[in-house]
């Protein structure tokens, strides 16, 4: 693991306590971001918050490299009394990565807003906003399986609202966010219901200590309903691939903060939870989690590869294509999960990584573009490339990333997926991520095409470069696609550490 | 007892919840729809507290096993039971579901409110609230290739 | 009392009968094509469920279920139907086998793995053996309070209940996004007050309101306070207060009662309340101990020169109940006040959109 | 004594618990909204009166008989209310009520009430 020493340079007192303030800071954020007079004070408080969030995450990664997991008591009640936090190497990477993306957001939201919610009601929108990061950073950080619960909870109930409230620029956004939560709250209901089988088969909700008792259990039919109540209610919330029909209007329509923010980490989120529950508290009791992942988790990831990036390609819309690329490439980190060895978990962590970066780059500068334009479909993007040349630059950058074009951090995540594949003897991944890859150098193609090489019909309204307020965090987020392109050393130590606390020493 | 009647609660509980999902499937109506989610959630709640129940216990709410409440509470449960399962000579029921119910009828409420208000912004917005209708009317609106914000 | 009749168990029965009326009512809401029946029957349910809930001896649950599941639930709804009315529920015939077979399927697994569960009401099962039991155990030692739920509830799993309480300030914010504060409402000169007005029918009414609200208010309190010793606690007594503002908005009209509780104030309460608990459990970091670990929420050297009239004299075998007490009351104080403000701003929110969009015959506060 | 009492109090409670449902009867079979309001409110405050004391007479004298009190008068601020409220809302809704004999009603049945 790399070596934080110089980013946690906070006292003792902080570092000690680093795991609540990173909940604790949003949180406290959002409602002094409630409370505050305009909305410039509620966009300083929100990024200072999120700001705080990420150095309590570098802190965190200290004390990880240091004591490898970190355990912190609530309420100083040791578990199974209390809840505790439990955040070992994978958790650190979940929270720098929320922390980092939500800071992101955050700069950007400053201009953002402006242009897409009424002004009454920005102060309210920053404070929705940090509560969907507080909650998403408890979900990473609790060992504590219905705690868990009430921060999806958390999150979500702020997302529902908060991507409603893209209705003032297009009114689909309202039936996208009913139908969200809709299935948000089924996922989250079939959820809590199979928590409530772990708890009548183990009486007890810390995770580690359910994992030790189901062991001892055996093939319990509670543990199976348990295991498969979990396992689809998560998969909802991740937009698994059958069940990922509510994610392309909720994210195609939602305010583009929320937009960049959700894309990069609510699906993926709630993907560590259910990998979590798979891989610490079923698999060591019996081999049914490990069979689910040959046969049921791995063929879906490669469907969800294929089939979303067959219907990105045919989505007319910009965001769409990008919202139906997401569950495409959830599937990538999915498979690379169903191998089951260290290297391809790792890999899949990687591209998680990878694919955040690019889809907040991506996300960030179709949004960048739309404050001062109504466009939405590739025609109405066409000869954006001109007119935006800076933006559109980085929209490129992220796109070839999509791509895998080498040099960039997609690139090095897919070629990771594919050895790890090969390793494994699992010759048809090679083959689906080769498919998937060249149809998303097929729909990345067209946006592209659109954008660079055709000029705009006469008369059509022309796209604006995004301000510099945009431009900063944008650039940053396309740099490090670069970067870790180049030299994935940051990103790689991170991910395979994430593999090795999640697979405890298993080749 | 045979298993029918060691798991009534059970199998009730778990036909209220195939209702709720029913209801929430079955109709294109939104508010219709969170009616279905609410009693789906709910009924979810009722399974917890069937797991708490604790059969000759009482509330979770300290007793002297002395007073005349705890005396009868003994008695019908029998000193052997007491003795067994008491806790200073009394049964309680299991607390901890009640304290997680507690936190999921907020959720729900919370559910509740943030639906039925973006169900009454939609209708605002399409003028209806039928699923069909709305999504009839996007159709539309996609196909000419106009996008109209809320009002 | 059951020892009345021998070998016949009341609460037993008491419990089948309550389910199958449970059953009975959510057949009626599907059966029901009616809006107006299908809310009313949600609260039966709340209500009915409420009942059962006592007898499972789960009498904070029961009260919670009754004040949000029949009450606030109920009005929410009743203004959603008012103001998404015109659209007539209708159920196709299509609709109807795909989620049968869905919602059967799902009752099939349970009911698959239900059979392995624990007998109902079995005192040796791993759910009432393993943590439970500990709760019921170490609460009169670590915190000294009669009402293990609430112990539980504000100091074990404290961390729970402050993510409900920032689940509850989500709904506030998201219900103020999408519906707003109910601003346009205030604005609006032209509506007259139910009561007062020249054609006052409602003399009644509004005497039976104002001898009830303060009543009801107290009452908050009362559960407030109490919910150390018995049920209650701060989400039953936000409620019920919220419940005092509401009744006055039915009877006295939108303006004036916000006029009385303004939106803005309604709203820094909502935010107020989760930084009060937020902020009980940094001084307790601040303090030297764990976050929400309210043993540490005064600083020790604080804490011995307290004089013994205040708090009683100090306990050797129990050196921090002081500190549990003082925790668990001020943060079911946050609980109070942020749960009482987000169902005023809900309940505005709703009442105010039906003035923004009136329609013919409406009648003129979102759930009257 | 306190078998006595208790069986006493079992008695009134079940009176009470008749009269409900005899409400209930009335609120099913009763011809106009008025009728039905006056059903349903009547036996709801006598049999709520009924099953308070019944339950008053069963608790013996404590604590638990000053809260029943208290319910009771609460019942008794609220329910008439409601009714009142009720009655109001229906006639302002435009229903007028059936003045005249049952048989007028019965048969106007078709024509009429909801």
């Amino acid at each position: 693991m790399i070596t934080f020493e110089a980013f946690y340079a906070a006292p003792p007192a902080l570092t000690a306590h680093a795991p609540a303030l990173l909940v604790v800071g949003p949180l406290i954020g959002a409602c002094v971001a409630a409370l505050s007079p305009n909305s410039r004070w509620a966009w300083m408080i929100s990024v200072g918050s999120t700001i705080f969030a990420v150095w309590m995450a570098l802190c965190l990664a200290g004390e990880v490299a240091r004591q490898g997991v970190v355990n912190y008591y609530m309420g100083g009640f040791a578990p199974p009394l209390g809840i505790a936090f439990r955040i070992d190497a994978l958790g650190v990477m979940m929270a720098l990565l929320v922390s980092s993306v939500s800071a992101a957001a955050a700069l950007y939201s400053g201009h953002a807003l402006d242009a897409e919610v009424r002004s009454s009601k920005h102060t309210l929108f920053q404070a929705g906003f940090l509560l969907c990061v507080a909650g998403l950073l408890g979900l990473v950080s609790t060992g504590d399986a219905f705690n868990a619960f009430v921060f999806l909870e958390v999150s979500s109930i702020g997302t529902y609202a908060l991507i409603a409230a893209g209705e003032r620029r297009d009114r689909r956004a309202l039936p996208a966010a009913f139908n969200y939560l809709i299935m948000g709250t089924i996922g989250a209901t079939f959820y809590v219901i199979g928590v409530g089988f772990l708890y009548a088969a183990t009486g007890t909700l810390n995770m580690a200590d359910i994992a030790a008792r189901v062991v001892t259990l055996g093939d319990s039919r509670m543990v199976q309903a348990g295991f498969a109540f979990i396992v689809v209610g998560l998969g909802l919330k991740a937009a698994m691939f059958p069940l990922h029909g509510w994610l392309p209007g909720a994210y195609a329509h939602a305010p583009s903060l929320m937009n960049i923010f959700l894309s990069a980490t609510a699906t993926k989120a709630a993907l560590y939870l259910m990998v979590r529950f798979l891989f610490g508290v079923f698999e060591p009791g019996s081999d049914f989690a490990y069979h689910f992942m040959a046969w049921v988790l791995g063929p879906l990831a490669g469907a969800a590869a294929v089939i979303c990036s067959i219907q990105a390609a045919f989505e007319k819309e910009f965001r769409r294509v990008l919202a139906f690329s997401s569950v495409a490439q959830v599937g990538y980190i999915l498979l690379g999960l169903s191998i089951g060895t260290t290297a391809a978990a790792s890999a899949g962590f990687l591209h998680l990584l990878a694919h955040a970066l690019m889809k907040a780059t991506l996300f960030m500068a179709v949004g960048g573009v739309a404050l001062h334009f109504r466009g939405r479909t590739l025609d109405d993007f066409a000869g954006a490339g001109r007119d935006a040349p800076w933006t559109m630059a980085a929209f490129a950058t992220g796109a070839a990333s999509l791509i895998g074009i080498p040099l960039t951090a997609g690139f090095l995540s897919k070629w990771r997926l594919i050895e790890a594949s090969l390793a494994a003897g699992q010759i048809w991944m090679v083959v689906v991520i080769a498919i998937s890859s060249l149809l998303a150098l097929a729909y990345a193609g067209r946006m592209l095409e659109a954008i660079f090489f055709r000029t705009a019909a006469p008369g059509a309204e022309r796209a604006k470069e995004a301000p510099l307020g945009v431009l900063v965090p944008l650039w940053i987020l396309a740099g490090f696609c670069v970067w870790f392109g180049i030299d994935a050393s940051l990103p790689e130590s991170i991910a395979i550490a994430g593999a090795q606390a999640l697979m405890g020493g298993r080749p | 007892m045979s298993a029918v009647l060691t798991h009534f609660n059970y199998v009730a509980v778990i036909v209220l919840m195939m209702g709720g999902l029913y209801i929430l499937l079955s109709t294109g109506n939104l508010v219709r729809r969170m009616i279905g989610l609410a009693i789906f959630q709910t009924s979810t709640g009722l399974f917890y507290i069937s797991l708490g129940k604790v059969s000759g216990g009482t509330a979770a709410i300290t007793l002297d096993a002395v007073s005349a409440e705890g005396q009868a509470l003994a008695a019908r449960a029998g000193a052997e039971q007491v003795a067994r399962y008491g806790v200073e000579g009394v049964i309680y029921s299991n607390p901890l579901p009640h304290v997680l119910i507690l936190t999921a009828i907020v959720v729900g409420v919370a559910t509740l409110a943030v639906g039925l208000a973006i169900a009454v912004r939609l209708r605002e917005a399409y003028g209806t609230i039928e699923t069909d209708e709305i999504q009839a009317l996007d159709r539309v609106l996609t196909a000419a290739g106009q996008v109209e914000p809320a009002p | 009392m059951t020892g009345y009749i021998p070998g016949f168990d009341a609460n037993l029965a008491l419990d089948a009968i309550l389910l199958v009326m449970l059953v009975v009512i959510v057949a009626a809401i599907a059966a029901t094509h009616r809006m107006l029946s299908a809310v009313i029957l949600m609260g039966l349910y709340s209500l009915v469920s409420a009942v059962w809930l006592v007898v499972m001896d789960a009498a904070d649950v029961a009260f919670t279920e009754a004040v949000v599941g029949a009450g606030v639930s109920t009005i929410v709804l009743l203004g959603a139907i008012l103001l998404t009315r015109g659209a007539a529920a209708k159920v196709s015939g299509r609709r109807r086998f795909l989620p049968a077979v869905l919602a059967l399927g799902v009752g099939a697994i349970l009911i698959y793995a239900t059979l392995d569960l624990p007998d109902f009401g079995d005192p040796a099962s791993p759910a009432n053996a393993y943590v439970g039991r500990a709760y019921l155990e170490a609460t009169g030692n670590d915190m000294g309070i009669p009402n293990v739920v609430t112990a539980v509830l504000s100091s074990y799993r404290g961390f729970d209940t402050l993510g409900e309480t920032v689940v509850i300030f989500a709904a506030a914010i998201g219900v103020a996004i999408m519906l707003g504060f109910g601003e346009r409402a205030m604005a609006d000169r032209t509506i007259e007050p139910l009561a007062g007005g020249p054609a006052d029918h409602h003399v009644v009414l509004r005497v039976a309101a104002k001898l009830l609200i303060p009543i009801i208010a107290l009452y908050a309190f009362y559960v407030q306070f109490h919910g150390d010793l018995g049920p209650g606690g701060g989400f039953q007594a936000g409620v019920i207060l919220a419940v005092a503002v509401i009744l006055h908005a039915l009877v006295f009209g939108l303006k004036d009662t916000m006029a009385a509780v303004k939106p803005k104030f309604a709203r820094g309460v909502a935010a107020l309340g989760v930084l009060l608990y937020a902020g009980i459990g940094v001084t307790c970091i601040v303090n030297g101990g764990g976050f929400l670990d309210y043993d540490h929420l005064f600083p020790r050297h604080i804490e011995a020169q307290i004089p013994d009239w205040i708090l009683g004299p100090a306990d050797p075998a129990h050196p921090h109940h002081w500190g549990q007490h003082f925790g668990i009351m001020a943060i079911e104080l946050g609980v109070l006040f942020t749960v009482a403000a987000t169902m005023v701003t809900i309940f505005y929110g709703f009442a105010g959109r039906s003035m923004e969009a009136p329609q013919p015959g409406a009648p003129r506060s979102g759930a009257a | 004594m306190a078998d006595a009492l208790f069986w006493a109090g079992g008695g009134l409670a079940a009176a009470g618990a008749l009269l409900a449902l005899i409400g209930a009867l009335g609120v099913l079979r009763f011809p106009d909204v008025y009728t039905r309001i006056h059903a349903a409110s009547i036996t709801d405050t006598g049999g709520a009166t009924l099953m308070i004391l019944g339950l008053c007479l069963i608790s013996g004298l404590s604590l638990v008989t000053l809260k029943l009190v208290l319910v009771w008068v609460f019942i008794m601020l609220t329910s008439p209310a409601a009714a009142n409220a009720l009655a109001n809302a229906a006639y302002s809704a435009g229903h007028t009520p059936w003045i005249g004999s049952f048989r007028i009603m019965q048969d106007n049945r078709k024509g009429g009430s909801r």
